[in-house]
């Protein structure tokens, strides 16, 4: 509408900016500068890690499911919710879809389609008992990853299928070659370019889609988000459906990539991806987070993992590393996000007077 | 109990679907009779010791848990903690004859410092909590890794299982059930009668209220993860008594700390805070000891126990959940 | 009389802002200090530091001449002082008597340490007493209507003995009703020689309660009026720091003879019941009652967020019983709700994603993502056209004060071109200046033929702004005033009415 | 091949990979692994996941690749899913010895098997129904529906007995998830819900050690008799209360032994898939389509026991 309401000579001028066009900020760019330095860090110290960019880049085939399953999961989190159902749901649906393959002679990569569709209707029951059950997510997700992981075992029975076709394999283990210039060829992963575009979509949607919009604002604030006339009930639909089918597609990737499925496959991705997630900047209260920090973090925690196995860790060493980084670096996050004058004088402010705790959100 | 009770600060009657504790005594009852019915062995006093018996060890970290949720907290580390206690004194136990009260001392000790850790992360450092023991769970995994080296726990001292198992003086009720009563009653004391509990009541309902209420909110946040950190620690100790056994994996190859948190939930304690239920956290833990036996006795093909598990903590926290829209 | 209270040269700084400049200020038993000034002033956060909640970057305090340092809120209570806070201090979950002694539960003797519920209850109960407040001590604290939480935090000062007791904007929840039992409470105290100060945005309660009046601008103290000098205009342009006069009753009406909105026998089955009235357009039409009349509730089910039992709404003659709140909003109908920052802005949110999130449609995109181009287009020429003062549209809506907030809550709505527009309290919180210019606003609105209803608990602000005003008493419309019939008093009349024993509806 | 020491020479790199650390019968393979490496001139690294999971082994594979190891030598959770990654080190240059657990034939050099099934499945109805009788009413408590080498030992069991007390009835068949607290309650529900069942087999570690104390805890010592696959640490108590009167095994420090020196042949390149050779200590051994038959099991009881310690 026009109004007719003549404001003072622009006594309020403003400059028509917005910062929030770039997904980018302060704790994206700290990730990446620690990213680098894992990196470097690694190449230079660990003979193994870095044997050309090939060496580098197939790495990654170890870690990007976790990245997959945290990309869908992010949504959730953003919407104030956890689902603790990825693992289950990557696990049965590689299981069933392998089943598809080799009990009914379905075409693996038909087999394939279904178990991600799968994994969206499984989220999609996930979405049901919060919203019609009224049951909290994080126990909600809890009783159906015990139902999943019941149905997966089933479905795999005493011998799981294993020795896929070459073709499938390949989404796991196998490089682009053909679509890319020559010089590239047997460079880069096919799982590096699925997260990429998975990466790159994700970002856009929560970034400037409308969906993404209204994704955050449910997060931050379920009743603004009711009260400005959003279908509050249809974004978490949406947000779980995703992410089961984020989860299955990483299952199937995990499938193609170990040639076989079994029962319990999935059951490492829930820790990890959380992990990913939070160290990523997303709020696991709702609404703050950007897509592109869990991206960067799930290459560092990954390159990092990965990184320390070579340079002769154990496995153990490396998950307690994994451990203290996650909690050193959202340490000094809330540190820095103080607004204070010096990180001295807020330790020191800190000792002498605890500030008062955040209010309640409830 | 019931007559302190109905002095006690209960706001307006609960109608009974509200009393958790009766709806669990009632669903608890009617599974075993109705599986007493299909096959009366389940109905044995030597049959429902163990059930009781098996549901020790998760009461115990599930109080805990109990405490730290009705504060708005959770903690996801209370698995680790559970296996390193067990595999700390097991191991010491096993191969050093350590006696059953250095045991416990040590298992007390080690709880309440590494609990203390978590309250100081959360409460100092202002690390969420799901974060904050998200890591220290890898790191007290770790811990309990590096301390084993590569070995298992799979024989402890006499004195030990006869703690975890026989009756003190020859009573049928087996130590474990008796001491799980004590902390039940001490933690139910705390939480509903001494102003320590109310002010973690208080926290869990509105923290920066409390704190302007006058209460020292970080004291009393860091305190209990302390004290969750000490139960997890010494349920530990009662696992390794109970199962005369320990690995690496004891406590988070079970997910004790889901299930723990399933049995807060389903005992009547809000995720969201402010309100928790003692009572009703041991007898989920019961319950949930109550049908995993019962499904061997019908005969279940076992890989649909934890579907069982699973639907069961659905069915129980959606009956009679007054609708809150808090996340974790 | 012991109870003297000085503030000296307080500062405050929260990282390089500056909020508070070096404010000195003396608090003396037996009178009431009211603090004025506009959103963000600073006013909240001077009671904070008085009330060893914050503490100062710079100053001192002292109580009867001698220094203080208050550690933490409850080093306070032990010296006497109470603030009650800007939002209650509830305890949703815990009974009222508990609420009020939390921090310093009662227990009995012995080893345990046994919390000493009999006497915690008789001690409670004792103490609303004496401020003769009906409130049953067992109920659950999330019972409690914002009204009986201030009550309760009344009678919680007192029963910790403080006799320092600051009162943080305790009105803006209230109707004149209610501000009217709770000034009782306080004269009463005052005179009992207690130490008190508040804060208010109503001038006519201010003038009413205050024997002192401080102005706070920008974080300094820039006038300090005892009661017989007290001027409106005078203060009024203190707090703005540009001459100000208040603007009278409007007299011309807006409306027109095409019905915009029209409500038939509207009921939820609990809250309200056979609601009727229709709206033209361009009229302001008010709905006036006690808190907890059922106003917003209606205004809620009409809007579609709560479902209806019973009644039709129209729309511009086209039925919408039923339809959701996403419906109505693309209907041309929207609701400024009463609590902003719950249900109106998503304070984390930037300037620009809050404007355009009400209708997110009218943004361009390209490739299904929206423009930010278009965007900053549609949310600059809001902030214009509301004269939204921020310093950048991607500001977050947490660091404008609340008057700004509530500009763009306003923005956010008119932008999406609606016929019918719901205002709940759409003043609660705001500060003077920023009150007159949304007064401004609606008139403009309602001058462009925009049918407006306007719930308000200010009679003033109904009079001010309405052409019809419908008094609401326990969820049904008891009353009709139109034109001259308006006035503060027949406002307030025409629900007390209602309320009396002898009942009857006021004409 | 050659018999006697191996060429020793050269200086090779050598690591083992167990289905998890922190087992005992993993940690005796390790003991005896790490002695022969040491008289075999090979650096040894004994490194593997914390939790039995595929994904921890393949990622202990990749490093190992990275770092150029000369033999790896693992005992897989599971015989397809690790079958990529070792592919991809034999690719590199490296061989892949596995024992104890199998991997898919194509993804291994050679296999050392513990003892063969039938002999093992044999071992174990004897050991229960020498006291139980031949017409027992027995129940089996395993590790995981899926786990390969339990379900051929499990099926060992099926044929033994259908061929030789075909009176045996299995009742019942439940899983203790490797996990010495859910074996034991798992023992504890079979024997109360089957209060006629007299043996229970329970071919894993954890499984037979929860199915003693189950039986021990419910007083049924004498009454009720188990067996499994443990090491006799874990068992030494029960076997010697009576509630274990024999349980089959192998050496596992001696196995540990065997994989080394295999190890060292296969790097040398001395070992075709048909062969025989004589280990030092050890003894000789046959190697038939690249599998080689470790021994024969060893049943452990209360007279025996107490001369192994691991
Ligand atoms: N914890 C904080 N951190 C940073 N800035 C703060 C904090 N608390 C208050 N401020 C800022 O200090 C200024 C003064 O706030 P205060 O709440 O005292 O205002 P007020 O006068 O009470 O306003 P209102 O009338 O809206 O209640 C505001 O600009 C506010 O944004
Ligand atoms: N009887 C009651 N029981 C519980 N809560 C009540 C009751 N009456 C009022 N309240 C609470 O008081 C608040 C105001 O009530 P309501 O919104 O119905 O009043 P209203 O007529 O819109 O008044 P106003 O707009 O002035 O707040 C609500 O949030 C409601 O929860
Ligand atoms: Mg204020
Ligand atoms: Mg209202």
């Amino acid at each position: 509408m026009t109004m007719d309401m003549r404001a003072p000579a622009n006594a309020n001028a403003v400059t028509p900016r917005n910062r929030r066009r770039l997904p980018v900020g302060g704790w994206e760019l700290a990730l990446t500068g620690l990213l680098a330095a894992v990196v470097v860090g690694f190449g230079a110290a660990a003979p193994g890690f870095y044997t050309g960019p090939a060496s580098l880049l197939g790495l990654t085939e170890n870690f990007l499911p976790f990245g997959l399953v945290a990309l869908g999961l992010s949504l959730v989190i953003l919407t104030g919710g956890i689902d603790l159902s990825v693992g289950a749901v990557a696990s049965l649906s590689a299981v069933l879809a392998a089943q598809l393959w080799s009990r009914f002679g379905v075409d693996i990569w038909a087999a394939a389609a279904v178990g991600v569709a799968l994994g969206g209707v499984l989220g999609l029951v996930n979405a049901g008992v919060i919203l019609r059950l009224g049951i909290e997510p994080l126990i909600a997700t809890l009783g159906t990853s015990f139902l999943y992981g019941s149905a997966a075992v089933a479905a795999a029975g005493a011998e799981p299928p294993s020795g896929f076709p070459g073709g499938f394999t390949a989404l796991g283990t196998g490089t682009v070659d053909g679509v890319l210039p020559a010089s590239l060829a047997g460079l880069v992963p096919i799982q590096l370019v699925v997260f990429a575009a998975f990466a790159v979509l994700f970002s856009a949607l929560v970034a400037r889609s409308p969906f993404g919009r209204v994704l955050v604002m449910v997060g931050y604030s379920p009743d603004a988000a009711r009260y400005s006339g959003i279908r509050t009930g249809r974004v978490l639909v949406t947000a779980y459906a995703v992410s089961g089918a984020m989860a299955s597609l990483a299952g199937l990737v995990l499938a193609s990539y170990y040639d076989a499925v079994r029962p319990d496959m999935g059951d490492v991705l829930l820790l990890t991806a959380i992990t990913m997630v939070v160290l990523g900047g997303v709020s696991i209260f709702g609404g703050e987070g950007t897509v592109a920090g869990v991206v960067v973090s799930v290459l560092v925690l990954g390159f990092l993992r990965q990184g320390m196995l070579i340079a002769g860790f154990s496995d153990m060493v490396t998950t307690m590393l994994t451990g203290a980084i996650l909690l050193a670096s959202i340490a000094v996050k809330n540190l820095f996000n103080r607004r204070g004058t010096g990180l001295a004088n807020q330790i020191w402010a800190m000792i002498r007077r605890p500030e008062p705790p955040r209010a309640n959100p409830s | 109990m019931s007559a302190a009770a109905a002095r006690s600060p209960a706001a307006s009657r609960p109608s009974w679907r509200e009393r958790r504790e009766l709806v669990l005594v009632a669903v608890t009852a009617a599974s075993a009779g109705v599986v007493g019915l299909v096959n009366p062995g389940f109905l044995t006093f030597e049959n429902l010791r163990f059930v009781a018996l098996n549901s020790v060890v998760l009461s115990i970290v599930a109080l805990g848990q109990t405490l730290v949720i009705a504060m708005r907290g959770i903690d996801l580390s209370v698995a680790p903690l559970m296996g390193l206690s067990a595999m700390v004194c097991g191991l010491l136990a096993q191969s050093h004859g350590l006696p059953l009260w250095g045991a416990v001392g040590i298992a007390l000790a080690l709880g309440l410092a590494l609990g203390t850790l978590n309250g100081v992360l959360v409460a100092a450092l202002n690390i969420p909590p799901i974060i904050t023991t998200l890591g220290t769970y890898s790191l007290f995994g770790g811990l309990t890794f590096l301390y084993s080296d590569g070995t298992q726990v799979d024989q402890v001292p006499p004195a030990y299982a006869a703690f975890g198992n026989a009756g003190p003086l020859g009573l049928p009720v087996p130590t474990p059930v008796l001491v799980l009563v004590l902390v039940t009653a001490a933690c139910w004391f705390a939480l509903n009668h001494s102003r320590f509990g109310r002010a973690v009541l208080a926290v869990g309902n509105n923290a920066a209220a409390a704190y302007n209420a006058g209460l020292r909110v970080t004291a009393i946040r860091i305190q209990v993860y302390a004290l969750s950190g000490l139960l997890a620690c010494f349920s530990g100790l009662v696992f390794v008594c109970y199962t005369g056994s320990a690995t690496v994996t004891t406590g988070t190859g079970d997910h004790v700390e889901l299930q723990s948190i399933a049995v807060a939930l389903v005992g009547g304690t809000l995720i969201a805070g402010g309100r928790a239920n003692v009572v009703g956290t041991v007898l989920a833990s019961l319950f949930l000891s109550t049908v995993l036996t019962a499904l061997v006795f019908l005969q279940v093909p076992p890989i649909w126990y934890s579907a069982g598990e699973g639907l069961m903590i659905l069915v129980a926290v959606r009956g009679g959940t007054r609708r809150a829209g808090g996340t974790a | 009389m012991p109870g003297l209270y000085a503030a000296q040269g307080i500062r405050k700084s929260y990282g390089t802002v500056q909020v508070l400049k070096g404010v000195s200020l003396d608090l003396k038993p037996g009178r009431m200090v009211t603090i004025m000034g506009e959103n963000g002033a600073g006013k909240s956060t001077l009671f904070k530091i008085l009330a060893g909640q914050v503490p100062p970057s710079g100053g001192t305090l002292s109580l009867d001449g001698a220094p203080l340092a208050l550690a933490s809120p409850s080093a306070a209570h032990a010296r006497g002082i109470y603030l009650v806070p800007q939002e209650p201090a509830l305890l949703p979950e815990l009974s009222v008597a508990e609420t009020m002694f939390v921090g310093a539960l009662p227990t009995r003797r012995g080893p345990l340490g046994r919390v000493d519920w009999t006497a915690m209850r008789a001690r409670a109960r004792a103490a609303l007493d004496a401020l003769e407040l009906p409130i049953a001590v067992d109920r659950p604290a999330r019972t409690l209507s914002i009204a009986q939480q201030q009550q309760v935090e009344c009678a919680k000062a007192l029963l910790r003995g403080c006799r320092i007791i600051l009162f943080d904007e305790p009105t803006s929840p209230l109707t004149s009703h209610e501000v009217e039992h709770l000034f009782s409470i306080i004269r009463r105290l005052r005179a009992d020689g207690c130490t008190l100060s508040f804060i208010s945005h109503r001038m006519d309660e201010v003038l009413e309660i205050s024997d002192e009046v401080a102005v706070l601008r920008d974080g300094l103290l820039v006038d300090v009026v005892d009661r017989p000098s007290f001027d409106r205009t005078r203060l009024l342009s203190q707090m703005v720091g540009r001459p100000m006069k208040a603007v009278p009753r409007r007299s011309v009406s807006n409306a027109r003879d095409e019905v915009a909105l029209e409500v038939r026998g509207l009921s939820d089955g609990a809250r309200f019941h056979d609601v009727g009235f229709s709206l033209r357009r361009g009229e302001v039409l008010g709905l006036a009652g006690l808190v907890g009349a059922g106003r917003t509730e209606i205004a809620e089910t009409v809007f579609g967020i709560r479902p209806a039992a019973a009644g039709e709404v129209r729309l511009g003659g086209e039925t919408v019983t039923g339809l959701d709140c996403h419906a109505m909003i693309r209907k041309g109908l929207v609701y400024v709700p009463e609590d902003r920052a719950r249900h109106g802005a998503v304070l984390p949110m930037t300037i620009t994603e809050n404007v355009t999130s009400g209708l997110l449609e009218r943004v361009r995109r390209r490739a299904g993502l929206l423009s930010a181009r278009d965007e900053t287009r549609i949310s600059a020429s809001a902030v214009r056209d509301f004269r939204v003062r921020c310093a950048g549209l991607d500001q977050t809506l947490r660091e404008l004060s609340g008057g700004n907030q509530q500009k763009v809550v306003f923005a956010k709505w008119m932008t999406t071109g609606p016929r019918v527009a719901i205002l709940d309290e759409p003043t609660r919180g705001v500060d003077v200046g920023a009150k007159e210019e949304i007064y401004e606003m609606i008139d403009a609105m309602a001058r462009d033929g925009m049918a407006l209803l306007v719930i308000s608990s200010e009679s003033e602000e109904l009079v001010r702004l309405c052409d019809r005003i419908l008094s609401v008493y326990e969820g049904r419309i008891v009353a009709e005033l139109s034109g001259a019939g308006i006035t503060p008093a027949a406002v307030a009349r025409s629900y007390l009415t209602a309320a009396a024993p002898s009942g009857g509806v006021a004409a | 091949a050659e018999s006697g020491t191996p060429d020793t020479a050269k200086r090779i790199k050598v690591a083992m990979v167990p289905k998890l650390v922190g087992l005992s019968v993993f940690k005796a393979n390790e003991d005896g692994a790490k002695a022969e490496a040491a008289k075999l001139n090979i650096d040894f690294l004994y490194t593997g996941p914390v939790t039995a999971s595929a994904q921890g082994q393949v990622d202990a594979f990749n490093s190992l690749i990275a770092r150029k190891f000369d033999v790896i030598t693992t005992t897989s959770n599971n015989p397809t899913q690790l079958a990529p990654s070792l592919m991809r080190a034999m690719k590199a240059g490296i061989k892949v010895v596995a024992y104890d657990s199998d991997v898919a034939p194509a993804a291994r050099d050679f296999f050392i098997q513990n003892t063969a099934y039938p002999a093992f499945g044999k071992a174990l109805v004897e050991s229960v129904i020498k006291y139980a009788g031949p017409n027992a009413k027995i129940a089996i408590l395993s590790s995981t529906p899926d786990a390969t080498i339990q379900n051929e030992w499990i099926g060992a069991v099926k044929t033994y007995l259908a061929a030789t007390y075909p009176k045996v009835e299995i009742v019942a068949t439940e899983y203790g998830q490797s996990s010495p607290s859910q074996s034991l309650t798992a023992g504890l529900n079979i024997l109360q819900a089957h209060p006629d069942v007299t043996g229970i087999i329970a071919p894993d570690g954890a499984a037979v050690v929860g199915a003693a104390a189950a039986i021990e805890k419910l007083g049924k010592t004498g009454k009720v008799f188990t067996t499994g696959a443990s090491n006799p640490d874990a068992v030494r108590q029960y076997v010697k209360s009576g509630v274990i009167k024999e349980t089959p095994l192998w050496d596992e420090v001696k196995e540990g032994q065997l994989v080394m020196y295999v190890a060292r042949l296969a790097a040398n390149g001395a070992l075709k898939d048909n062969d025989t050779f004589t280990a030092p200590g050890l003894g000789t051994y046959e190697v038939k389509d690249k599998v080689i038959v470790f021994s024969e099991p060893l049943i452990f009881d209360a007279s025996n026991i107490d001369q192994y310690k691991f």
